[in-house]
């Protein structure tokens, strides 16, 4: 039954990336993207990372996407690049894409990560890892407070930038 | 082929079709959405392995991927309004016209 | 771990968090906008001083085992990048008055020094990430420009594909290796089995995407062009050090295996050829110096097919003398709308209007194009002297003809600001003052590197 | 001041020319002119006492300064004289003022930039032929590109752009190739005795396999003989000349292409030895071509300074010829030719300026008739004329004949021993000799005899300025071509050294090798 449900959620995450690419509106892609994510939510869950689940969930979905389609929906429909899908790399492009996923599938296909089964299914729970995470990692959690506090100042910079290009 | 080469295979699959679709569509904020699914994919190849070896480690840096791409698109969507307000368009071809 | 050595081993990175505080402090509090170039100036310079001040006295802690550590080389490298900034700066004196300009170079900066002390592939994405998020905003922050918008945002899809594919090298790494050190990538660069070599390749294109090596350079004409003057600087100089000298951290002392030589030989090359070829079109200053620096990105690779002990002298040699000549001609470029600024044309008759920042943007220009006495061709020797070293004479001799196919477009500036006539400009803007004292910083140690090469290798 | 400190006295006279201009006032164009020939005649006067003190019984280097300059690497700031560059390091410093001089009416605009180019340029010149190691060498060697593109960017005729990106682009074209041998050449050097050295005299005795002494030889080969220019490589020589102003194509006739032969000699052959037996014969084909073929160019064309310019080529034929013979006649007689080309071309160059400035036109065809209107003026271009057809008692005539010697005693026992082809070659160098009586007496028939119509008379004749600087000259030409035995002393030993150096080293003498590849006659 898990693996079944695994497969059915590998398939509709696949399926998702790909309309991405032959999806006309941005909207649609959006949805593709979000169908995919959920997806890729429910495969955490299954392999019992819940703690990433959650995350995908709230952070990915949750926040980044709706604050996408909020900006999709704020744009112009008469835009060219909404009735013209490809750029003049559509060809090159598919052929790399193409050689990528062959060539790392049939690579990877024929090796064993050596990292495998070291520890087999472990799951993550929010408490350990809260507290390794605040423990030995803390450094991280110093960068990305200084990440975080140099994004929103970008993101004020460029607000306030739109303000003075207006005028 | 067992459960992690199946989920190894569709990151690489996942991050393959983002890595085209950065490339072969035209829409910038498509473009975007593109890039998304590639840090998608990467994110369920770090999950699949760190699991498998047991790493809190990788589990940290799953985090710190989520916070990064969030960060990203703060910054991100804010340029897309500011391109949408001033009329111009998303076309990536529209730019290139001081290619030279 | 002790509380002096976290202290001591992260001062760089403390000073330049502690200007970031007080800048945003002083936002809330003042309201003249004038100081804020002030702390700026004095943070840079504190936290290059501190770097050089630990490099002399051979300082080395690791205050994070595993995660971040500090040894001499990793704070020459700091002292370097962050004695780069100072001059972009300086000239950004006249254009950016508000805080968030400085708060966003210093976090950028930052990231680049987090980058060079990183032990493990944590603090590099980190370090990479903070480096590169800022800019994104600061190519926009011209805004003078309606183009600046489309550069950011294409930078940013691009460097977040870069990112993408960092990360699967990351997670492959640690999948073949099972560390997430930075040690790992040597251990997958020398191991054989497919996934060690798709890790390697994936960090490597990674790199690639981030230094503008063809055919991953599409977002550097278009960012380069986009931002204005100070900012380019920037991105040309201190980025691209940063994300070099982070390659040479993260090789450590391996070796190039030969099945990797065509990656790291055969799209540096293809990027010397075709960022010369490409800059000769150019009509726009800004452009053509991204072009220039997509050439010296595959210069710079081409110093890890050379033995291990060498690497770091070379690019770090590099790095300097392209930093400073770069800056070089940033700096004396003429002041005026930005827009204007930026076009070739613009430079025409230049040694008429001013002769000394013609004569300087000269000597950038010849050194960039590594023609002696100039610091530029003893960094160009230094690269391809380890490439024959290492046995590639082939690769060398076809490096060294990419090269010379620069030499044309650089001479061209020089035609221009000399042997062309041009419209007399409008006079000096109020910003004199500061480029010129930003031309001091890059001159006096240009002058030095010129006459004495040895003083400088010596020590490296 | 010590000896050897005074060779590094002159080396950097011209910076510090340099640095001297740069604090006169720019809109001071007279005292920037007073300036420069001041220190330019300084300069000139310190290289005759080196010139006189230089010991012609001692081998060897002379005036020797030897610095550590990037220890880390082994290169020095190695600087010294031998019997191969003191006579053009004479020659530079003797041009120098000349050159100066000649500029003083010419040159109006950006008049202090351009002395400081001048400067920069005879610093870069002087550099290259007293340097004693090859990265020194190289950087003097490349420097030179710098303040000649600007001389002929910046103060040439109508097509200076295009003619000064072609010389800078050929010429680095050349270098490039030279740089990668350089390192590999120093590379084979520490792999095989563990010394990183740059210095010459330790990179003689590097010992390399045939295949890549042919590949080095022919990377630097190929920059040396770009610089001469040696004729396939010819192209970019008289664009330059033409499109250069008057002390350009005095300094790139004078010294410039000088730089080329003084580069076989000094690192080509030298370094090379298997290779340069295997390249000989080619080399001595191409210098009868340059000869041959330059001056069947010089016969033709309408342009005054193209005539010279291919004479130029004509005349550093002979000399690629005496220092391929490997006699010792033929190498001095190549370093003489090479002072006397420098001497007389440089004159030459300096009157078509002369008059130029007069008339405004190159343009055979526009002349006629001068020997009446500029009586002084015409005297002067006569000896000149006659000097470098190498009349007896004229440098050019020291010059050719000694090579031409040279040629037919290295050429002699090959002949008696069944090898005819160096003989036949020597035989056609000597129609060059006819062929550049021709062209010359062509041009000095069309410029000062027959009808009188040239432009804008009445005309000024020679001032006393022009006329001092032509004075100079033509003593140094009868100076060289009378007593030429003082000149060839202070050669010999180099020449001498230059020669074992050249022959001891292969199994046989390059007699003995075949022409590669069945390619020579």
């Amino acid at each position: 039954m898990q693996q079944a449900l695994l497969w059915f959620f590998v398939l509709a995450s696949l399926a998702g990336g790909l309309l991405m690419l032959v999806l006309r509106h941005p909207m649609r892609v959006a949805l593709a993207l979000i169908s995919t994510m959920v997806s890729l939510a429910a495969i955490y869950a299954i392999l019992g990372v819940h703690v990433i689940a959650v995350f995908q969930v709230l952070i990915y979905v949750g926040a980044v996407m709706v604050f996408m389609v909020y900006a999709i929906m704020l744009l112009d429909v008469r835009d060219p690049s909404f009735t013209h899908r490809y750029s003049g790399y559509l060809l090159p492009g598919l052929a790399g894409a193409v050689v990528l996923v062959v060539a790392f599938v049939r690579g990877l296909a024929g090796s064993t990560p050596a990292v495998m089964g070291a520890g087999v299914g472990t799951t993550f729970d929010v408490q350990p890892f809260s507290v390794a995470f605040l423990n030995d990692y803390w450094l991280y959690f110093e960068l990305t407070s200084v990440l975080l506090l140099a994004a929103v100042v970008a993101a004020i910079a460029i607000l306030k930038a739109r303000r003075r290009g207006n005028g | 082929m067992d459960n992690t080469q199946l989920l190894l295979a569709l990151s690489t699959a996942l991050f393959a079709i983002g890595l085209a679709g950065v490339v072969i569509r035209r829409n910038l904020l498509v473009m975007l959405m593109c890039m998304e699914l590639m840090l998608n994919g990467v994110v369920l190849s770090l999950v699949t392995l760190s699991q498998q070896a047991a790493s809190t480690t990788g589990a940290v840096l799953v985090f710190l991927v989520f916070v990064v791409a969030a960060a990203e698109i703060a910054i991100a969507v804010p340029i897309v309004l500011l391109l949408a307000r001033r009329k111009r368009t998303l076309d990536m071809d529209a730019f290139t016209d001081l290619k030279g | 771990m002790n509380a002096s050595t976290l202290l001591t081993a992260m001062l760089p990175e403390h000073l330049l968090l502690l200007g970031i505080l007080l800048l945003i402090v002083l936002e809330i509090g003042a309201r003249k906008p004038r100081e804020f170039l002030w702390v700026t100036l004095v943070t840079v310079f504190a936290a290059a001083f501190a770097a050089a001040r630990l490099y002399v006295s051979d300082y080395a802690a690791a205050p994070f085992p595993g995660q971040f550590s500090v040894d001499p080389a990793a704070l020459l490298g700091k002292a370097t990048l962050l004695g780069l900034t100072l001059p972009a700066v300086l000239i950004a004196g006249g254009e950016f008055r508000g805080p968030r300009f400085s708060i966003l170079l210093l976090s950028s900066v930052y990231g680049a020094c987090l980058m060079l002390s990183s032990d493990s592939f944590l603090t590099l994405f980190l370090g990479i990430e903070l480096m590169s998020l800022p800019v994104y905003a600061l190519v926009l922050l011209a805004m003078g420009r309606p183009e600046s918008a489309e550069g950011a945002l294409k930078y940013l899809i691009l460097g977040g594909a870069g990112t993408a594919s960092l990360l699967l090298g990351i997670s492959f790494t640690f999948g073949s290796t099972g560390s997430f050190g930075l040690a790992a990538f040597g251990a997958a660069l020398a191991g054989g089995d497919t996934m060690a070599r798709a890790a390697v390749v994936l960090v490597l294109l990674a790199f690639y995407l981030k230094a503008a090596v063809v055919p991953f350079h599409a977002w550097a004409p278009d960012a380069y062009e986009s931002a204005s003057v100070p900012v380019t600087a920037y991105m040309a100089t201190v980025i691209k050090s940063a994300v070099l000298l982070a390659a040479v951290r993260m090789f450590a002392g391996t070796e190039v295996p030969a099945s990797m030589v065509v990656l790291l030989a055969g799209l540096p090359l293809l990027s010397m050829v075709w960022g010369n070829l490409t800059a000769m079109r150019q009509e726009s200053f800004r452009r053509m110096i991204a072009y220039s620096s997509i050439a010296h990105a595959g210069y710079l690779f081409f110093a890890f097919l050379g033995p291990a002990q060498g690497r770091y002298e070379a690019v770090i040699f590099y790095v300097i003398a392209y930093g400073l000549m770069n800056l070089l001609a940033f700096v004396c470029l003429p002041t005026g709308e930005d827009a204007t600024r930026d076009r070739l044309d613009n430079l025409k008759g230049l040694f008429g209007r001013n002769p000394y920042a013609a004569v300087l943007i000269a000597a950038a220009m010849l050194s960039l194009a590594g023609i002696p006495p100039f610091p530029g061709f003893v960094a160009k020797f230094l690269i391809f002297r380890n490439v024959i070293d290492a046995g590639y004479t082939g690769w060398a001799v076809a490096g060294l003809i990419g090269s010379y196919l620069g030499i044309y477009f650089y001479l061209r500036v020089i035609q221009y600001m000399f042997m062309s006539a041009g419209e007399e400009a409008a006079a000096a803007t109020p910003s004199r003052a500061w480029a010129f004292a930003a031309s001091l910083c890059c001159l006096l140690p240009v002058i030095l590197l010129t006459i004495f090469p040895g003083w400088l290798l010596d020590r490296l | 001041m010590s000896e050897a400190a005074m060779l590094n006295w002159v080396l950097f006279l011209p910076v510090a020319g340099m640095a001297a201009l740069l604090l006169v006032p720019r809109l001071r164009a007279d005292l920037v002119r007073g300036l420069s020939l001041a220190v330019m005649v300084l300069q000139f006067l310190l290289t005759v006492v080196l010139y006189l003190e230089f010991d012609a019984d001692l081998g060897g280097l002379q005036f020797e300064t030897r610095l550590p300059w990037i220890a880390d690497w082994g290169v020095y700031y190695h600087v010294g004289l031998d019997g191969l560059n003191i006579l053009l390091v004479l020659l530079t410093a003797f041009l120098g003022p000349l050159v100066v001089a000649g500029a003083f009416s010419a040159i109006q605009k950006d008049v202090k930039l351009f002395y400081s180019m001048v400067f920069f340029i005879q610093f870069a010149m002087l550099g290259t032929f007293v340097a004693q190691d090859l990265f020194l060498f190289y950087v003097f060697w490349e420097t030179m590109l710098i303040p000649m593109f600007l001389i002929i960017g910046i103060w040439g005729g109508e097509r200076r752009i295009y003619a000064t990106l072609k010389f800078v682009l050929y010429t680095a074209f050349g270098s490039i190739l030279m740089l990668a041998a350089v390192i590999y050449l120093v590379w084979s050097l520490k792999s095989q005795t563990g010394i990183t050295s740059f210095a010459f005299a330790d990179l003689y005795g590097t010992r390399l396999p045939l295949d890549a002494q042919v590949l080095l030889f022919g990377a630097f080969a190929l920059s040396f003989a770009i610089k001469v220019p040696v004729v396939p490589l010819h192209t970019w020589l008289p664009d330059a000349h033409v499109e250069a102003p008057t002390a350009g194509s005095v300094i790139l006739a004078g010294v410039l292409l000088k730089m080329g032969t003084y580069g076989f000699i000094k690192l080509g052959f030298p370094l090379f030895p298997e290779a340069t037996a295997v390249y000989t014969p080619v080399i001595m084909v191409l210098a009868v071509i340059s000869i041959i073929y330059g001056a069947c160019l010089a016969l033709v064309q309408d342009d005054i300074k193209k005539i010279i310019a291919y004479s130029s080529i004509s005349h550093l034929g002979y000399v690629m010829l005496g220092l391929a013979s490997l006699d010792l006649l033929g190498i001095q007689g190549a370093i003489i030719q090479m002072v006397s080309h420098g001497l007389t071309a440089g004159g030459l160059f300096l009157m078509v300026g002369m008059i130029y400035e007069r008339c405004h036109s190159r343009d055979l065809a526009a002349y006629g008739g001068l020997a009446k209107l500029l009586p002084v003026y015409s005297v002067f271009f006569m000896v000149l004329t006659l000097a470098a057809v190498g009349l007896p008692t004229t440098s050019g005539f020291t010059g050719e004949f000694l090579v031409l010697m040279g040629a037919f005693n290295a050429a002699w026992p090959q002949y008696e021993a069944g090898v005819t082809w160096p003989l036949v070659l020597a035989c056609l160098a000597v129609l060059g000799v006819v062929l550049g009586a021709l062209y010359m007496l062509r041009l000095a028939q069309h410029f000062l005899f027959g009808e009188s119509k040239a432009p804008h008379q009445p005309l000024a004749d020679l001032n006393l300025r022009e006329k001092a600087i032509l004075a100079l000259i033509v003593v140094a030409v009868f100076w060289l071509g009378l007593f030429p035995d003082s000149f060839m002393r202070k050669t010999e030993l180099g020449a001498l050294e230059y020669q074992q150096q050249v022959m001891s080293r292969p199994a046989g003498s390059w007699v003995s090798v075949e022409p590669a590849g069945g390619s020579a006659p």
